[in-house]
């Protein structure tokens, strides 16, 4: 059980919050070729490291907010840090 | 009196004023306040109290704390529970207690027949046979055989379990001479400390060791650090309590059995701190030799601790076996004690003997091997041999065995610390750690006492001062000195001949042949070793043996220990009740339960209450003077269609949504265009997800410009709020857009049937609500029956409807009011059965029964909900690829199904010709319909649209149902009556 | 290699054991093969037993990164069963159970195989219309699911004494379905292991692969692994939860992530249930093991996850909604937890496919795979073997995604 | 022997959800004699009134009954041409108070807010997990006072009772 740093409240138990998937590209625009489409709808990111994903604060202030956490050891530091 | 002839006359801290009788396999027996079931039964000379897992073998006790292997027992009566090892269940009065796994008891089992095929029952031996006729035949024998203790029944009076959580700035695990020092410490430095401890009472090793400390006994030290501890209110000191789980970011699982509120039965700490220091000491392992299972043999600490803590000798003539130092400690005591030593067995040359052996006047057997212990159901003599092979026997009645110890390294594993191999202790010591934890005295391999505690001292301080604590100067206690700690591995001993019974694992019953077995047949590595032979994988998962089961495979396949490296240790440390991880919570923290203010007026009129969506409890139907479901659903039916219902829509999900771009936002997320839409008036609309799917439907008011009341079906709302603010927050984060859930601020009644608008007369109110000035599909403030109300004019009934929303407060009595009122006009509560039947007579869609993850508004439909001009609405180009492949899709259409009077199963599929095989479609749901007076149904058709008219076959398993497809819609079809 | 048997085991036992034959064997690594297996799992060692024996192709080596058995086929709860949702995926369930119940016989090996029902407990009417239409969409293609009432469920589990009227969610009712089982899950690796190895398939154990290697058309022609390059025209990703770490070597993504699925195991008790209990309201199953163990399972961590622990909020979750519904167990005792690595597919359905890189084929998506194992290898090694998919998989294959045309069976059950 | 501590439901507040830019929300709540909290998740108090900074652009504003309708016209929130949002959803919660020698033991039991001076100051008010849903908790004379939304208010006396005297 995870504490995520909430951008408002701070360190809270991870119970608080909901998982809200690794961070998508941005949404493409209508032209983009079906496949594109398909893509950006279906294939995530999966990596045995840093993934970038978003956790909404359900039960605490109500923000989304974006943590990269390592998918091996959940070590969790802010998107803007160099995960190499 | 109590009688226990293995009791010394004095000495241990027993109570021995206040003598406890207890019940063990029938018989009773006595021991004293502070004894253990373990301790009580050595004073008592019951030494045969268990039998093996597998051979049933006889079977003592060899332990003295949770490292226990062998002797289980099943306690009976108020605190009914299985499988304690007897070396953690504390004598009370009127214990009872039993042998797991013997019947009808260890000195007569009857399952010890399996000893005489003990040869056909080598490791795995069950992949090999069994098979013919088939596993069948022998799963229920070999079933009842396994599986040790009974499990608990139902029949214990209510035991209350809680779970709290803890912050605080240092965890200290482990109460002995490290554990308690560095609690001291911390506490001095002014930090919230907590320390744990799964002993009763505080002090670990130092309870049996001759140590003086300030030249008091050591225990005398110990007892004042925890009054010091207690005293300080930041701190709190767990006994008889385990951290049993180690979680990510310092979070530990501790279970405490005993807690001082009398009402907690045991509880569960989730204690999160900023630094864990464990101090969990050292396990003491078995040596690897012929018959090492017989009763009366033991570990040498655990012998040491049953004198110094309990005053018990469980033999008369003893022997000791060692391959390390520490072993002697106990000869000193045994001699103190004027127990007869038949001699101490030392594998290591006697050049390696040093101090340790001072002052001791017994034989020593030094550079021998212990090869074989002898005797029936208890140890008679064992033969020692020499370099040079020659061998002795010597006749004793007790063996101390001592392998080594191993460092408690189980919660700095759980924690993701790597371990290294330490060639001096033999053993897998701490390594790399992976969170914020320090490990100190034994557990970190430190055995020698006085230079452990000098490491504590050192590491906590460094600790505090790296977590910004000042640690105060502090000057150690004096310890008198001890011989080092030295070892010499011994794997197994040698001379061993084939059949020889030497256990590597005691309670699973696992021999050396049996690894070298598994080896032979190709599972090499620890990890199959340990499946193949089950080895560590008993309730002790162990804890005396894992490290020489690795030996051993190291030894066999000429490798380093840390070449074939340890399993995983996994949590918990030692097995903890499952309610104190639940603790208080139950069905309702996982599934939290909903009330509306009118709940309760439901089951007070004896409405079958349904588990709706989003967890409100709805009223399924009213039944009518006991009357069945049906006569209920149609007497409400008929009350909606030919005169007036009312039904309690307060669980719809409610949002008020505002700001600058709010139009565009509703755009954004239904498919259909609301940019026309005119204040005060509703409009509804279809949610998609980006896959596609429906994710909900509903009517949505205009308000104001840029004000909007959006309503949701009652499931789905909270999905509905979590995707319009990850829209806001992530995808249209310069939007300014406002979202307030009102769901319980309002509370609706919702008046519907042709007399509804009569109804609403008669309650007052003060506006126009006649069809012109208060159309279909508006909204209006107004005062009813007194009392402010907002008034939406939808249906989801196919009738004239009046959504009366006000708030909570006024909700009861507007409800009872609404029912006096509207009695003249045969007003009836209706329940969701009957919304059902009216929405399907209507073609009305319903999430999860239409809408089953795979329609689309076009399989529905709803063509004109799909905007030709909103491209970018949510979902949209999902729907659009997906249909782009021309695999014919399912359409919603209708269904008269010709059964005689007899509802259809809703998911019922049809298939073609009523065969067998792959599905064409399936029945969404079918009613009967008071207005066509017959069954009818909704259901989604391959190609539907285009078989109007058709017959189809309905297929519920032998039943073949044929059914005319019709449009699916059976009631009013222009909607001439809901507008009305 | 001798024949596993009762006269064997005997025989054997006057030489005290010394004379097992190793169930498989330990040759050289050589330069190339005909077929290269990526994963010495369940499904990537079935997948080995059926190319040798259904299609004669035994030039083949399966690579193990560590030691074979060791992923999920080590780590699951054993659940064996066919009661799917949709006419795509029933099939191929029923396929496997099939084969399941054949397979001691096949591999002379007992896998301690127990068909002994499984029971869903339905807590809410949407979930009792659900499971109706598992049990009639069932009956179409041979999956038998019967409905029974609250006092017989109560009879076949005496020990269930929660769910009442007063509970958070009474019982309404109950299904059974009656081909489901368990069986020991480590013996079906070893045993399609040992079946392999006896029909000339190499099993590499600590051989890691580092990397897919593509010709200069891009078809793919073999694997760099710590022990050097191996050379194939036809190699099997077969490497449940971490699919994508290998594929992307190759420069493929795949529409899956990666997640924790954890379970766990009581004190070895008595006979207490002799069916495996599923509640699909609640979220929890479990069943008892031979040795007397209660091994129950939940849900997967939320967020993507290569870890092979349990997060403790899921395993709350689980124990309290166990205890809902077997409050004495309140005083039972937890004795082990795990977790493995799954991937979960977009559509949470499995895929078994040939992929964009000609040569290569996947085997992923597998959450409760264990069920699958031998469907899973069989109809793997028909597509290696044919180039086409085999009937009950074909739906399984990456075009379902080309028109985003998912098959939706996620929801229907808990029990994996 | 259960725990010491008093839970009083209470009856209806005065409750109103605003959400908008800061500066605004000062002006408004500045009419009605209130100043913004200085830190996130504390509350500003000021006779009888706890104004509540809960989220990044959000206040909830709790009021005793007797100011309900004062308020109501003072704040205006059917007016939605302002640039702040001002809903009012005085039904839409229950409250309760938490108070006697074990609170701290009933908070640790319900919630795993940290809930150390340090970390939740005296003025501290925050939505946190209680008892699995989403509470409001504010500090209280001698104790916390929390607010849950109505609709689950049932469940939540029902482990308030369960708790303190370890009943079934």
């Amino acid at each position: 059980m995870l504490t995520l740093p909430c951008p408002f409240c701070g360190q809270r138990d991870e119970t608080e919050f909901l998982n809200a998937g690794p961070t998508k590209p941005a949404r493409p625009s209508s032209d983009v070729t079906d496949s594109e489409w398909i893509n950006w709808l279906t294939v995530p990111e999966n990596p045995v490291g840093y993934v970038e994903e978003k956790w909404w604060h359900a039960k605490g202030c109500g923000k989304f907010f974006t943590i990269k956490r390592h998918t091996v050891t959940h070590q969790i530091m802010m998107p803007e840090e160099d995960s190499a | 009196m109590t009688h226990n002839p293995f009791r010394q006359k004095a000495g241990g801290r027993i109570d021995r004023n206040s003598c406890v009788e207890f019940e063990f396999n029938g018989k009773r027996y006595s021991g004293y306040k502070g004894d253990t079931l373990a301790s009580a039964l050595l004073a008592n000379g019951v030494f045969l109290n268990a039998r093996s897992f597998k051979y049933h073998r006889p079977r003592g006790i060899m332990g003295a704390g949770v490292e226990e292997p062998s002797c289980l027992v099943e306690l009976l009566g108020a605190d009914a529970g299985g499988n304690y090892a007897a070396t953690t269940v504390q004598l009370r009065p009127g214990l009872k207690a039993k042998s797991v796994n013997c019947w009808p008891s260890p000195s007569f089992d009857l399952m010890s027949i399996n000893q005489l095929f003990a040869r056909l029952l080598p490791a795995g031996f069950y992949y090999k046979t069994f098979m013919w006729p088939n596993w069948h035949l022998f799963e229920p024998s070999i079933r009842r055989a396994a599986g040790l203790a009974a499990a608990p029944d139902d029949q214990i009076p209510y035991q209350h379990f809680e779970t709290r959580y803890w912050h605080g700035d240092v965890l200290v695990v482990g109460a002995g001479s490290s554990g308690l020092l560095a609690a001291l410490i911390a506490s001095r430095s002014g930090a919230r400390v907590m320390i744990v401890d799964d002993h009763p009472l505080p002090g670990g090793c130092l309870r049996s060791s001759q140590t003086k400390i300030d030249e008091r006994p050591a225990i005398e030290w110990a007892e004042a650090v925890c009054a010091e501890l207690d005293a300080n209110p930041e701190v709190t000191r767990l006994q008889d309590a385990t951290a049993w789980g180690y979680r990510e970011d310092n979070l530990l699982m501790v279970t405490e059995r005993s807690p001082a509120e009398t009402h907690v039965f045991q509880r569960g700490w989730k204690a999160r701190a900023g630094r864990v220091i464990l101090a969990t000491g050292a396990i003491e392992r078995n040596l690897v030799f012929a018959n090492n299972d017989l009763p009366g043999v033991m570990l040498a600490s655990a012998v040491q601790t049953y004198y110094h803590e309990f005053g018990v000798i469980p033999g008369r003539h003893a022997m000791i076996f060692t391959n390390n130092s520490s072993a002697y400690s106990l000869a000193h005591d045994l001699q103190a004690g004027g127990t007869m030593i038949a001699g101490i067995v030392d594998s290591r040359p006697s050049n390696a003997i040093g101090a340790e052996k001072d002052g001791l006047d017994i034989p020593l057997y030094a550079a021998n091997q212990l090869q074989a212990a002898h005797g029936g159901k208890h140890l008679r003599a064992v033969t020692i041999r020499a370099a040079d092979g020659s061998t002795k026997r010597v006749d004793c009645d007790l063996l101390a065995v001592s392998g080594g110890w191993n460092p408690a390294v189980h919660l700095f594993s759980q924690a993701r610390g790597t371990l290294a191999y330490d060639d001096a202790l033999a053993s897998f010591v701490p390594d790399k750690a992976m969170q914020r934890l320090a490990c100190v005295g034994a557990a970190a391999g430190k055995m020698n006492l006085v230079s452990a505690i000098a490491d504590t001292l050192s590491t906590v301080t460094a600790c505090l001062s790296e977590d910004n604590f000042k640690p105060s100067a502090f000057s150690l206690p004096s310890f008198t000195a001890l011989p080092d700690y030295h070892l010499q591995p011994l794997w197994h001993v040698d001379g061993m001949k084939p059949g020889d019974k030497a256990f590597v694992d005691i309670q699973n019953d696992v021999t050396l042949d049996d690894i070298g077995l598994a080896m032979r047949e190709g599972f090499d590595t620890v990890e199959h070793v340990k499946r193949y032979t089950t080895a560590g994988m008993g309730i002790d998962q162990g804890k005396t043996g894992n490290v020489n089961v690795i030996g051993n495979i190291a030894k066999a396949s000429n490798k380093k220990p840390d070449e074939i490296g340890t399993t995983t240790f996994r949590s918990p440390f030692t097995p903890v009740d499952f309610g104190s991880i639940a603790g208080q919570r139950n069905g309702a923290t996982v599934l939290p339960f909903r009330h509306t203010p009118i709940t309760q007026w439901n089951k007070d009129r004896g409405a079958v209450m349904y588990e709706a969506g989003a967890r409100w409890q709805r009223p399924g139907y009213f039944p009518i003077n006991g009357g069945n479901m049906q006569d209920a659903i149609n007497a409400e039916a008929e009350a909606v269609r030919y005169g007036v219902g009312v039904y309690d829509g307060s669980p719809l999900g409610k949002f008020d949504i505002s700001g600058r771009d709010a139009a565009a936002f509703i755009d954004l997320l239904y498919t259909n265009d609301f940019a026309d839409l005119e204040i005060g008036m509703g409009r509804y609309g279809i949610m998609l997800s980006d896959d596609g799917m429906i994710l909900d439907d509903g009517v949505t008011f205009k308000l104001a410009e840029n004000h909007y009341l959006m309503s949701t079906s009652t499931g789905f709302a909270d999905v509905v709020f979590r995707h319009m603010e990850y829209l806001l927050q992530i995808e249209c984060e310069s939007w300014q857009v406002w979202i307030t859930p009102v769901t319980s601020q309002w509370c609706n009644a919702t008046i519907c049937g042709p007399k509804a608008r009569d109804v609403l007369e008669a309650l007052g109110v003060s506006i126009d609500i006649g069809n012109d000035a208060f159309p279909f599909m508006a909204m209006r403030e107004a005062i009813v029956a007194g009392t402010p109300a907002r008034i939406c004019r939808v249906s989801f009934t196919g009738e004239v409807s009046f959504e009366i929303n006000v708030w909570p407060r006024h909700a009861k009595a507007m409800w009872r009011r609404i029912m006096e009122i509207g009695a003249p006009f045969g007003i009836l509560p209706v329940g969701s059965e009957t919304s059902h039947v009216l929405r399907v007579e209507k073609g009305f869609l319903s999430l999860g029964h239409e809408v089953d993850e795979t329609a689309d508004p076009y399989d529905l439909g709803m063509d004109w909900i799909m905007s030709r001009t909103k491209t970018h609405a949510i979902g949209r180009r999902s729907v659009d690829i997906r249909r782009s492949s021309g695999k014919p899709r399912r359409e919603l259409v209708g269904l008269m199904p010709k059964t005689g009077g007899e509802l259809v199963a809703e998911g019922a599929p049809i298939t073609p010709n009523g065969d067998r095989v792959a599905s064409e479609g399936f029945v969404s749901a079918c009613v009967w319909s008071v207005v066509n007076k017959q069954i009818i149904a909704l259901g989604l058709l391959t190609d539907g649209r285009a078989r109007i008219g058709e017959t189809i076959i309905i297929r519920d398993r032998e039943r073949v149902i044929d059914a005319v497809v019709t449009k699916p819609c059976f009631y009013d079809p222009k909607g001439e009556r809901l507008r009305g | 290699m001798g024949r596993f048997s009762a006269f064997s085991l005997a025989w054997n036992a006057l030489s005290h054991h010394q004379k097992w034959a190793r169930y498989w064997q330990n040759p050289p690594l050589a330069k190339k093969y005909d077929v290269l297996i990526i994963g010495a799992g369940g499904h990537g060692l079935a997948c080995a037993h059926y190319l040798a024996k259904n299609h004669g192709i035994n030039n083949v080596a399966v690579l193990e990164k560590g030691w074979l058995g060791g992923g999920n086929i080590a780590r699951n709860t054993v659940t064996i069963r066919s009661n799917y949702l949709r006419d795509e995926s029933i099939p191929f369930f029923v396929k496997s159970v099939s084969l399941f119940e054949r397979l001691a016989k096949e591999l002379n090996f007992n896998l301690m195989y127990s068909k002994r029902s499984m029971i869903d407990v339905v807590q809410t009417y949407s979930k009792m219309r659900e499971i109706r239409r598992r049990m009639m969409n069932g009956y179409l293609h041979g999956s038998s699911y019967t409905p029974i009432d609250v006092g017989e469920l109560r009879r076949r589990v005496p020990a269930l004494t929660g769910g009442g009227p007063d509970s958070r969610l009474p019982i309404i009712g109950a299904m059974v379905h009656k081909e489901a089982a368990v069986c020991r899950h480590d013996g079906v690796a070893w045993g399609y292991a040992r079946s392999a190895s006896e029909r000339g398939v190499e099993i590499h154990q600590q051989t890691e692969v580092k990397n897919l290697l593509r010709d200069k058309d891009g078809q793919i022609k073999g694997v760099e692994t710590n022990r050097g390059t191996v050379l194939a025209d036809k190699v099997a990703v077969v490497v449940s939860g971490h699919t994508t770490t290998i594929t992307e070597t190759a420069g493929l993504s795949l529409p899956v992530k990666s997640f924790n699925l954890a379970a766990f195991v009581s004190e070895p008790v008595k006979p207490l249930i002799d069916v495996i209990v599923n509640c699909p309201d609640l979220g929890v199953y479990l069943n008892q093991s031979d040795k007397g163990e209660l091994v129950i399972g939940g849900a997967p961590d939320a967020g993507q996850s290569f870890r092979r622990d349990m997060k403790q909020s899921v395993f709350e979750d689980a124990v309290v909604t166990m205890l809902e519904l077997f409050p004495a167990f309140r005083r039972l005792k937890l004795l082990r937890q795990w977790g493995g690595v799954l991937d979960i597919a977009h559509d949470a359905s499995p895929i078994i496919s040939a992929t964009d890189i000609s040569g290569l084929f996947v085997s992923c998506g597998w959450w409760g795979g264990f069920k699958a194992v031998p469907a899973g290898g069989y109809t793997l090694a028909h597509l290696i073997a044919t180039g086409q998919p085999h009937q009950v998989a074909a739906p399984f294959t990456l075009n379902r995604f080309r028109h985003l045309d998912f098959i939706v069976e996620s929801g229907t059950t808990t029990a994996r | 022997m259960g725990y010491q501590a008093t839970i009083k439901k209470q009856a209806v507040w005065a409750i109103f959800d605003i959400k908008g830019n800061a500066s605004v929300v000062a002006k408004r709540v500045a009419d009605i004699g209130l100043s913004l909290p200085s830190s996130a998740n504390t509350a500003y108090a000021k006779n009888g009134q706890h104004l509540c900074w809960i989220g990044e652009d959000h206040w909830l504003l709790l009021a005793p009954v007797e100011m309900e309708f004062q308020l109501l016209e003072r704040l205006d929130p059917q007016n939605s041409s302002l640039d702040c949002r001002i809903v009012h959803v005085s039904d839409a919660y229950t409250l309760f108070t938490v108070t006697g020698n074990h609170a701290d033991d009933i908070l640790a039991i319900a919630s795993p807010l940290n809930t150390r001076q340090q970390n939740f100051p005296i003025d501290g008010a925050t939505y946190t997990e209680f008892f699995g849903i989403r509470g409001l908790v504010l500090r209280w004379p001698d104790g916390y006072l929390t607010a849950v939304e109505r609709s689950y208010a049932d469940m939540i006396t029902a482990y308030f009772d369960k708790i303190t005297t370890g009943s079934r």
